[in-house]
């Protein structure tokens, strides 16, 4: 296909002509011309309707040529995957693309839930807070959902690849316009490192949409001088087709980058990050639209993107064109129309008095000119048919004729234009309406931004060149050290939009709906319902009308809205107080946000040292506390409870091996090394011998548990504290926190060594017989090396830290040896301990061994309410000396009560039936159902026979023997309450 | 070439202990040559990295970490301090190239130029020695060692890592 | 987000850091009254405007120390080390002092434009 | 005052909506009030409903700053639901709960609940355990709650990831829970409030109290003293900076919580989803909007805007759970200031200050617990007595340590 559409014009418009690009809307095939966007492309080819509006299902057109876009919000399917609620305005034209309409049955041309348009009359304003409350919300609600919501979720593989980035700078600037180009240029020309991010693909901003000459010359060489210099500098990064949506504290900006979205190897967006030094806003401004009844027609469109898309497309909007304004700037769209061949009926301004060299211009092209007047309604269905002109009261608020109707089928309509202050307001700046100026102007911001251009109101071209330029030195220059004040933004360079008299709103014809809010479909009547309720603070108003809600977030009505308020009210905008702007000033993908972190990369899952040979040896690994660990290793035929069933019998009855690594290893070292652990420890520290092993518990200030372990003495001044393998980080970070807070005096060093000693765990019967098999320097022979000891040597030539703890109740070691030697030495334990029955013992095995014996697992059983007098460690706190981290708040009356729920033992009575970890004890029978407690750890124990549980119950240690009603998921069991030592009380075994 | 932009397992025998003193003594220290803040010293056959006030990381391909340990034991004699072998729990990756601080600059955003830096890098505490001007070794748990070569791979699939032109020339 | 100047490793992201809670807060010892060691365990000051409080650079040195900062604004206006009394803040320069241009920075501008 | 409904609305439309009255008047504050409740939230406009309708008590005044329903009742992310574990707590939140289920009518005022059920899912073995343990808690207080399987929840759930990084292992719902209209919530009670002759006054800052021996009997504002029987403090975020003016210290933090919005799509998520693990809750909105939010920001903040890292994690959370999101677009974040206790429960009732009444420490729950909170504090305030309901909200409870502390016993905290 040559032919890019019937209003592509000859010539004009900054494309390649040469290459032309096909494309479907809504299963038609068109085409357009590389350098499109998918509007421009649509406008070319006579498309008026593109979607549907969100509650009256109205047809709507193109409007803006940008950002801005409260209509053109379209379904685009590039290769296979499809995404909703693209700005048309926006998307460059893919070759291939699939555009459908979204929000609308069964097409865009006919949608038969139009008839909301027609019930109008029932759904004003909050229509819903009056309604639907009977018999109950829920009764209409699944059908109101169903109506809402713009686009749908998107299918098919979506290839888009997401990554994040980071940059910083000395002088961040936002939008390459003129005044943010020269800004950019003298940053850098000072010797600032410039990032200049643009959100367009193209740099220069509404220039590339004029003709208007700058500094005497064409826009584009003035633009493509500049860049070229920009270009050249190292100091100077670009970003392209790159939108700043969030500023946050500190001048840090965050930017969705589309550069890449139609990359050949597929879509990549990223997300930047930018920390800047100093921050140049030059982000331009906003065409407003008027309002009038029927305002909402497709072929009404934005002056300034009339000319967007004459200038850089080459496409004309429309063949018969009014042109509708309350100010000079938008006679050169009649102008620039006219001059390129498309006929103008009529300027309609509303003003009295005409800047005389524009009125000067019109006649000079023979244009009618119709002052005093306004469009104030139109006619057509799909397309615009005509317009109503009316000559109005200078004030704007009267009719003073009957009005002629104009046809035509595009009006253009402006109402100057509003800075784009979004950004600014998201970094704290404060804005205000000025009225001299009618439009919102940024005041001043305490973070290091300067705004500039048309965002700062200067709307004439020479004005916001020079003081972008002056931003851009003084930003280079200005000390870094000194700290951010207020900064109030320069107005010496503003300029009103043309001789703009603000008469935004045309006099109501009859109740025709005059729309302010086009994506939402809220009226100007919505508005003044709203102000008659009372929902008069702009806050109130947005929320009850929902204006300036939607997913343009009120780019083309805030305005608006404020204007008819201020009209109801009687009170001028400036007092009426605008909404603070939040971040995202356009919507970003949550992809991209993420980075694609999803996944192994959305936490990092560690690996331990033998983690290998746990792979090829069938081990089930699951997550505990960011570690893969194996819960249990799989042989053949086996399901997870046999496999672990047979590991705990392999520890009773022979020889068990198990990697407990990412347990946590703090040396303390120094004169006050036991000092310091005496004050942290719960338990005695101080009369700890060399060679000895210890179990300590760890409070909080509120005397709560948060860890135990065992902790050795190396040598009087050097302490070797374990935790819990999940407390691992926590505990060595505590632990340094109170040396570095509360007692730097005390002499010591704190080093954490986890990850460098792997632990390889033996436990049964024949674990010392194996051990003895190696040539080591270590005697473990029971006497020599008891239980609850520590010896540090080699064994086989390794390195090793032996500690004689045991969390099975069986005689127990736990070796450490460098990490990077751990695998070998497991192969060499699994080898020698053949002829001992040795087997790898999972995780889930492991605590159930300890289950039989009783013994308490931190965060298992324990919560953040459980003291150490529940798990019956008063006496010893009775012995111990001295004051240690929570030992006060356990002298509070309420943690001393026995009736707080304490630890005990749980031994079903009620034969075959299981006992699990969640369940509650609950007072039965039953006046009225309570929970005393509950079960904190449960299982089946292979050695016993029988599922046995430990848990938390009131007055528990008294009530020993006492049957109790365990209750899960409305099914409840019987009980008995016993001491939690299950196998081996004594501890004969573990003590041999 | 991107591919070779990250080297994982570098430096596999290379000796690194880790060396605490009480702040008391931090004068002491710098007195006796180790490297201040965002520093690095090589010395003989040892480098030193500053990983804080009162840390360092003392490296060395040819002294055993034993030897170094026993060098801060001397030097450190009558002074609060602790040395211990990290050579097992710390694993090394190289980052190589004109496209490194590109890379780098996607797992943190923090000045690369310095010398010494330790910091939280693609959610994870890392220590990069910078000993070229594009050449940082990077040293880590050893159990995240999966987890970082995964970020690496997906971060060198963006196009900015493998084409020399990326941006303004379109 | 917040940009907090390490004393010793320069200027980071506040995700380097762990927020301590106000700082200067005394403990007191084991004879407090339970009203008094309730104060201390759970009434803070929760200043609306300069707190004091303290920070941890926990991935970067490890060192705790004390930042003044506008908990409205989230302007930081001094770092000082643990143990230090708080400054008089019309003295302190500010602490919002930014790294010198980094060579390495500016390759990675290289390698975008 | 228009009476609303179907019949008013069409009435409505027939008179172009002309004829619809304010919903609120906008006072001029008298001399004095039986009662002045500062901070026109929820909780302080359900409080003065209360007041005026069980208790007869009508010469009340609501005060605020700024605009009513603006502060965190406008900024939550409207989940109402009483899954609670400790008996107190679920008392309280269940008496909530049945009065949010009869507001709409109550309040001549459609809030839009939706109870859509609410669902929390574990990542872990163990987290199941606790979750069974929070379960069975809620149960045994007589509230609905359903373990479910990952099929189950498969089938409730479709876009759901059960295989990510942190696999689900299975969940509990409570089907009564689910999501309200925050504003309705706010505008519902104010509208019937300001019937029953509570005045409603905005923009006006009280900035100190009056006192005589002691007691409390006025409110400072920037337009002069209102004296005042009793005062209420409602004023979440900012409970500290009021209760100083009287020496009054609370163990109470103020810090920023996010939510975010993305753009409305068609409906695709039908229940609320809560992970603990991945710290995330995710909803769909009537308007199609899904509204997502997560754990506070880390750090004192009186700012009512959210950092960077919270928001970031709070995204990549919702994509790890729902990789089907990431074509969607993040439209709107923001942030309110809450107040954060040490044990996660509200501090409610009397203080040691004669006449001087505390509504705080609502933590990120408060917006659920409207109806009840007005509703007990009426109580409270009318008859000098504690509400049996909140009696152990008391303030004493961090001097004895007889904390209720929801987080740690739902393993969330610990």
């Amino acid at each position: 296909m040559s032919s890019s559409g019937a209003y592509r014009l000859a010539q004009g418009g900054q494309l390649d002509r040469s290459r032309s690009l096909s494309f479907t809307f809504n299963g038609r095939l068109l085409s357009g011309h590389a350098g499109d966007t998918l509007a421009s492309a649509l406008l070319a080819n006579g498309i008026s309707v593109v979607a549907r509006s969100f509650k009256y299902h109205r047809p709507r057109g193109i409007f803006s040529a940008g950002f801005e876009e409260p209509n053109a919000l379209l379904r685009v399917e590039i290769n296979g995957a499809a995404v909703p609620l693209v700005r048309a305005t926006m998307q460059p034209l893919v070759e291939g693309m699939v555009v459908t309409s979204e929000n609308c049955f069964p097409s865009v041309d006919f949608d038969l839930a139009r008839i909301f348009d027609h019930a109008h009359a029932l759904l004003p304003a909050g229509f819903y807070n009056k309604t639907f409350k009977w018999p109950g919300w829920h009764t209409y609600e699944s059908a109101i959902r169903r109506m809402a919501g713009l686009g749908t979720l998107p299918t098919g593989e979506d290839k888009t690849a997401f990554f994040r980035h980071n940059l910083r700078c000395d002088v961040l600037v936002v939008g390459a316009g003129i005044a943010g180009l020269s800004a950019a240029l003298e940053a850098s020309r000072a010797g600032a490192r410039v990032t200049l991010i643009e959100q367009d693909a193209e740099l220069g901003g509404r220039a590339l949409c004029e003709r208007t000459p700058i500094d005497g010359r064409s826009s584009q060489s003035w633009i493509g001088e500049v860049v070229g210099e920009l270009k050249a500098s190292s100091q100077v990064t670009i970003l392209r087709r790159t939108l700043v949506a969030g500023y946050y504290d500190h001048n840090v900006l965050t930017a969705l980058d589309l550069s890449d979205n139609e990359h050949p190897t597929g879509p990549v967006q990223r997300f930047w990050t930018i920390r800047a030094t100093e921050v140049i806003l030059a982000t331009g401004a906003i065409e407003q639209p008027l309002m009038f009844a029927h305002n909402d027609r497709p072929g009404i469109m934005l002056a300034g993107a009339v000319r967007a898309y004459l200038h850089r497309y080459g496409v004309a909007a429309g063949r018969r064109a009014v042109v509708a304004t309350n100010n000079d700037d938008a006679y050169r769209t009649a102008f620039d129309l006219h001059d390129a061949g498309v006929e103008v009926a009529a300027i309609v301004d509303a003003r009295e008095r005409v800047t005389a060299e524009v009125e000067e211009e019109a006649k000079r092209r023979g244009l009618k000119v119709l002052r005093s007047s306004m469009v104030v309604d139109t006619r057509g269905t799909t397309t615009l048919r005509a317009v109503a002109v009316h000559a109005i009261s200078s004030d704007g608020f009267r009719l003073r004729d009957n009005g002629v109707w104009i046809s035509c089928d595009t009006l253009a309509v402006s109402s100057g234009w509003n800075p784009t202050v979004h950004l600014y307001s998201q970094a704290g700046g404060r804005v205000r309406y000025d009225t001299s100026l009618a439009c919102i102007v940024p005041d001043s911001c305490r973070q290091r931004v300067r705004i500039v251009g048309a965002a700062n109101a200067e709307f004439a071209a020479l004005s916001a060149i020079a003081s972008g330029a002056r931003a851009g030195r003084e930003a280079a220059c200005s000390p870094r050290e000194s700290q951010p004040v207020p900064r109030g933004a320069s107005s010496e360079y503003r300029t009103a939009t043309n001789g703009i008299q603000p008469i935004r709103r045309a006099p109501q014809t009859r109740s025709a709906r005059q729309w302010v809010d086009l994506l939402h479909d809220v009226t100007a009547s919505d508005i003044e319902l709203a102000a008659r309720e009372n929902y008069a603070a702009v806050e109130h108003l947005k929320r009850y009308t929902t204006n300036g809600m939607a997913v343009d977030q009120g780019k083309t009505s805030n305005l608006n809205a404020l204007s008819v308020l201020s009209e109801v009210t009687g009170r001028d905008i400036g007092a009426l107080g605008t909404t603070t702007y939040r971040p995202q000033f356009m919507p970003v993908t949550f992809g991209a946000i993420s980075g694609d972190a999803r996944g192994d990369l959305y936490a990092p899952p560690r690996h331990m040292p033998a983690h290998q040979w746990h792979v090829t040896h069938a081990a089930q690994l699951d997550d505990y506390g960011g570690w893969k660990r194996p819960a249990c290793y799989l042989r053949a035929g086996e399901n997870r409870d046999v496999a672990i069933n047979r590991e705990v019998k392999a520890v009773r009855s022979a020889l068990g091996l198990f990697e407990g690594s990412p347990l946590g290893k703090i040396e303390v070292r120094g004169r006050d090394a036991a000092r310091f652990l005496h004050r942290i420890y719960l338990n005695n520290v101080t009369s700890l011998q060399p060679g000895k092993v210890r179990y300590g518990l760890m409070l909080n200030e509120n005397g709560i548990v948060i860890d135990d372990g065992v902790f050795a003495c190396l040598s009087p001044e050097h302490y070797l504290v374990s935790t819990t393998s999940g407390n691992a980080e926590r505990i060595a970070g505590w632990l340094d926190e109170w040396h570095q807070c509360e007692w730097p005096e005390l002499d010591l060093v704190l080093m954490p060594v986890t990850s460098q000693w792997a632990v390889l765990t033996l436990a049964g019967a024949s674990a010392r017989a194996l051990l003895q098999q190696f040539p080591s320097d270590i005697d473990f022979s029971a006497a020599a090396f008891p239980h609850m000891s520590f010896r540090e040597g080699r064994i086989g030539g390794r390195r090793a830290r032996v500690q004689r703890v045991s969390f099975t109740g069986e005689l127990s070691y736990e070796i450490s040896v460098p990490a990077d030697e751990a695998e070998e030495l497991w192969q060499e334990l699994m080898q020698r301990g053949a002829q001992f029955g040795i087997t790898p013992i999972g995780l889930e095995a492991w605590l159930i061994l300890r289950l039989e014996k009783g013994f308490l697992h931190v965060g298992s059983d324990t919560d953040g309410t459980t003291n150490p007098l529940d798990l019956g460690f008063g006496p010893m706190i009775q012995k111990k000396v001295g004051d240690f981290v929570g030992r006060r708040s356990l002298m509070r009356a309420h943690d001393q009560a026995t009736s707080r729920r304490q630890f005990v033992g749980l031994e079903v009575l009620t034969t075959g039936s299981s006992l699990v970890a969640g369940a509650h004890i609950i007072t039965s029978p039953a006046p009225m159902k309570r929970s005393e407690g509950f079960v904190t750890s449960a299982g089946f124990s292979p050695t016993l026979g029988r599922f046995i549980g430990l848990g938390l119950l009131e007055g528990g240690h008294a009530r020993i023997d006492e049957t109790v009603t365990v209750f899960d998921e409305g099914r409840t069991v019987q009980a008995r309450i016993v001491k939690p030592a299950f196998f081996d009380p004594s501890g004969e075994r573990m003590n041999g | 070439m991107a591919k070779h932009l990250v080297e994982f397992d570098a430096h596999s025998r290379r000796a690194k202990v880790r060396l605490r003193t009480g702040m008391s003594v931090i004068q002491e220290a710098t007195r006796r040559g180790l490297p201040g803040p965002l520093e690095a010293k090589t010395t003989g056959e040892m480098t030193a990295l500053w990983l804080g006030p009162d840390q360092w990381l003392l490296l060395s391909d040819h002294l055993s970490a034993e030897k170094l340990i026993a060098m801060c034991a001397t030097e450190f004699a009558g002074l609060s301090h602790h040395a211990v072998d990290v050579s097992a729990g710390l694993s090394c990756a190289t980052v190589d190239g004109e496209r490194a601080p590109t890379l780098l600059s996607m797992g943190a955003s923090i000045d690369w130029s310095a010398q010494c830096i330790r910091a939280r890098f693609a959610a994870v505490p890392v220590v990069a020695h910078r000993h070229a001007n594009t050449s940082f070794d990077l040293y880590y748990d050893r159990s995240l060692r999966e987890y970082l070569r995964q970020w690496m791979c997906h971060s060198l699939r963006d196009p900015l890592l493998t084409e020399t032109s990326c941006r303004s020339s379109r | 987000m917040l940009q907090i100047h390490c004393p010793y490793c320069g200027m980071r992201d506040e995700e380097e850091y762990r927020f301590g809670g106000e700082s200067h807060v005394t403990r007191p010892t084991l004879e407090a009254s339970d009203v008094a060691w309730a104060d201390y365990l759970f009434n803070r000051i929760n200043p609306k405007g300069i707190a004091f409080e303290r920070w941890l650079h926990s991935y970067g040195c490890g060192r705790w120390f004390n930042v003044a900062r506008d908990t409205v604004t989230h302007e930081i206006l001094a770092v000082y080390p643990m143990g230090a009394a708080k400054p008089q803040l019309s003295k302190v320069e500010s602490a919002q002092t930014r790294e010198p241009v980094s060579r390495a920075m500016r390759s990675v501008g290289e390698g975008l434009s | 005052m228009s009476h609303y409904s179907f019949l008013s609305l069409l009435s409505g439309a027939l008179g172009r909506h002309r004829r619809w009255s304010q919903a609120w008047r906008t006072p001029t504050p008298r001399k004095a009030y039986d009662v002045v409740i500062v901070g026109a939230g929820g909780q302080g406009l359900a409080t003065a409903y209360y007041l005026a309708k069980k208790h007869g008590i009508r010469n009340v005044a609501v005060i605020d700053k700024g605009w009513l329903g603006g502060g965190n009742t406008g900024r939550n992310t409207q989940v109402t639901r009483s899954n609670y574990f400790w008996p107190e707590s679920a008392a309280f939140y269940e008496h909530s709960l049945k009065l949010y289920e009869g507001l709409s009518r109550e309040l001549n005022f459609n809030v839009m609940l939706s109870q859509r059920g609410i669902l929390t899912v574990a990542h872990s073995h163990h987290e199941l355990e606790s979750l069974r343990r929070w379960a069975n808690a809620i149960q045994v207080n007589g509230i609905d709650s359903e373990l479910m399987t990952p099929g189950q929840i498969k089938k409730l759930v479709p876009l759901m990831d059960l295989e990510g990084r942190f696999p689900v292992h299975g969940g509990f719902i409570q089907r009564r829970g689910g999501i309200s209209r925050h504003d309705a919530v706010a505008w519902g009670y104010a509208r019937a409030a300001n019937a029953l002759g509570v005045d409603i006054i905005q923009q006006c800052e009280v900035i100190g109290f009056h006192r005589q021996s002691g007691r409390v009997v006025g409110v400072e504002t920037p337009n002069g003293t209102i004296g005042a029987g009793s005062v209420v403090l409602s004023v979440a975020g900012h409970s500290t900076v009021l209760a100083g003016k009287l020496g009054l210290r609370l163990p109470i933090n103020s810090m920023a919580l996010q939510a975010m919005v993305s753009e409305p799509i068609k409906p695709c998520l039908d229940t609320v989803v809560l992970s603990p693990t991945v710290h995330m809750y995710v909803s769909q909105s009537d308007r199609g909007e899904l509204v997502l939010g997560g754990g506070a920001d880390v750090y004192t903040s009186y700012a009512q805007r959210g950092g960077l890292p919270a928001f970031q994690h709070n995204v990549t959370a919702l994509l790890e759970l729902f990789p089907a999101f990431r074509q969607l677009r993040l439209m709107r974040q923001w942030a309110g200031i809450v107040d954060i206790t040490p044990d996660t429960t509200p501090i409610m009732g009397r203080t040691p200050i004669e006449g001087f009444y505390i509504n705080c420490g609502w933590g990120t729950g408060g917006y659920k617990a409207i109806p009840a909170g007005g509703d007990t504090m009426a109580h409270t305030v009318a008859t000098g007595q504690a509400h049996p309901l909140i009696a152990k909200f008391c303030l004493e409870r961090f001097v004895s340590g007889a904390l209720i502390d929801e987080g740690a016993a739902a393993g969330v905290a610990h």
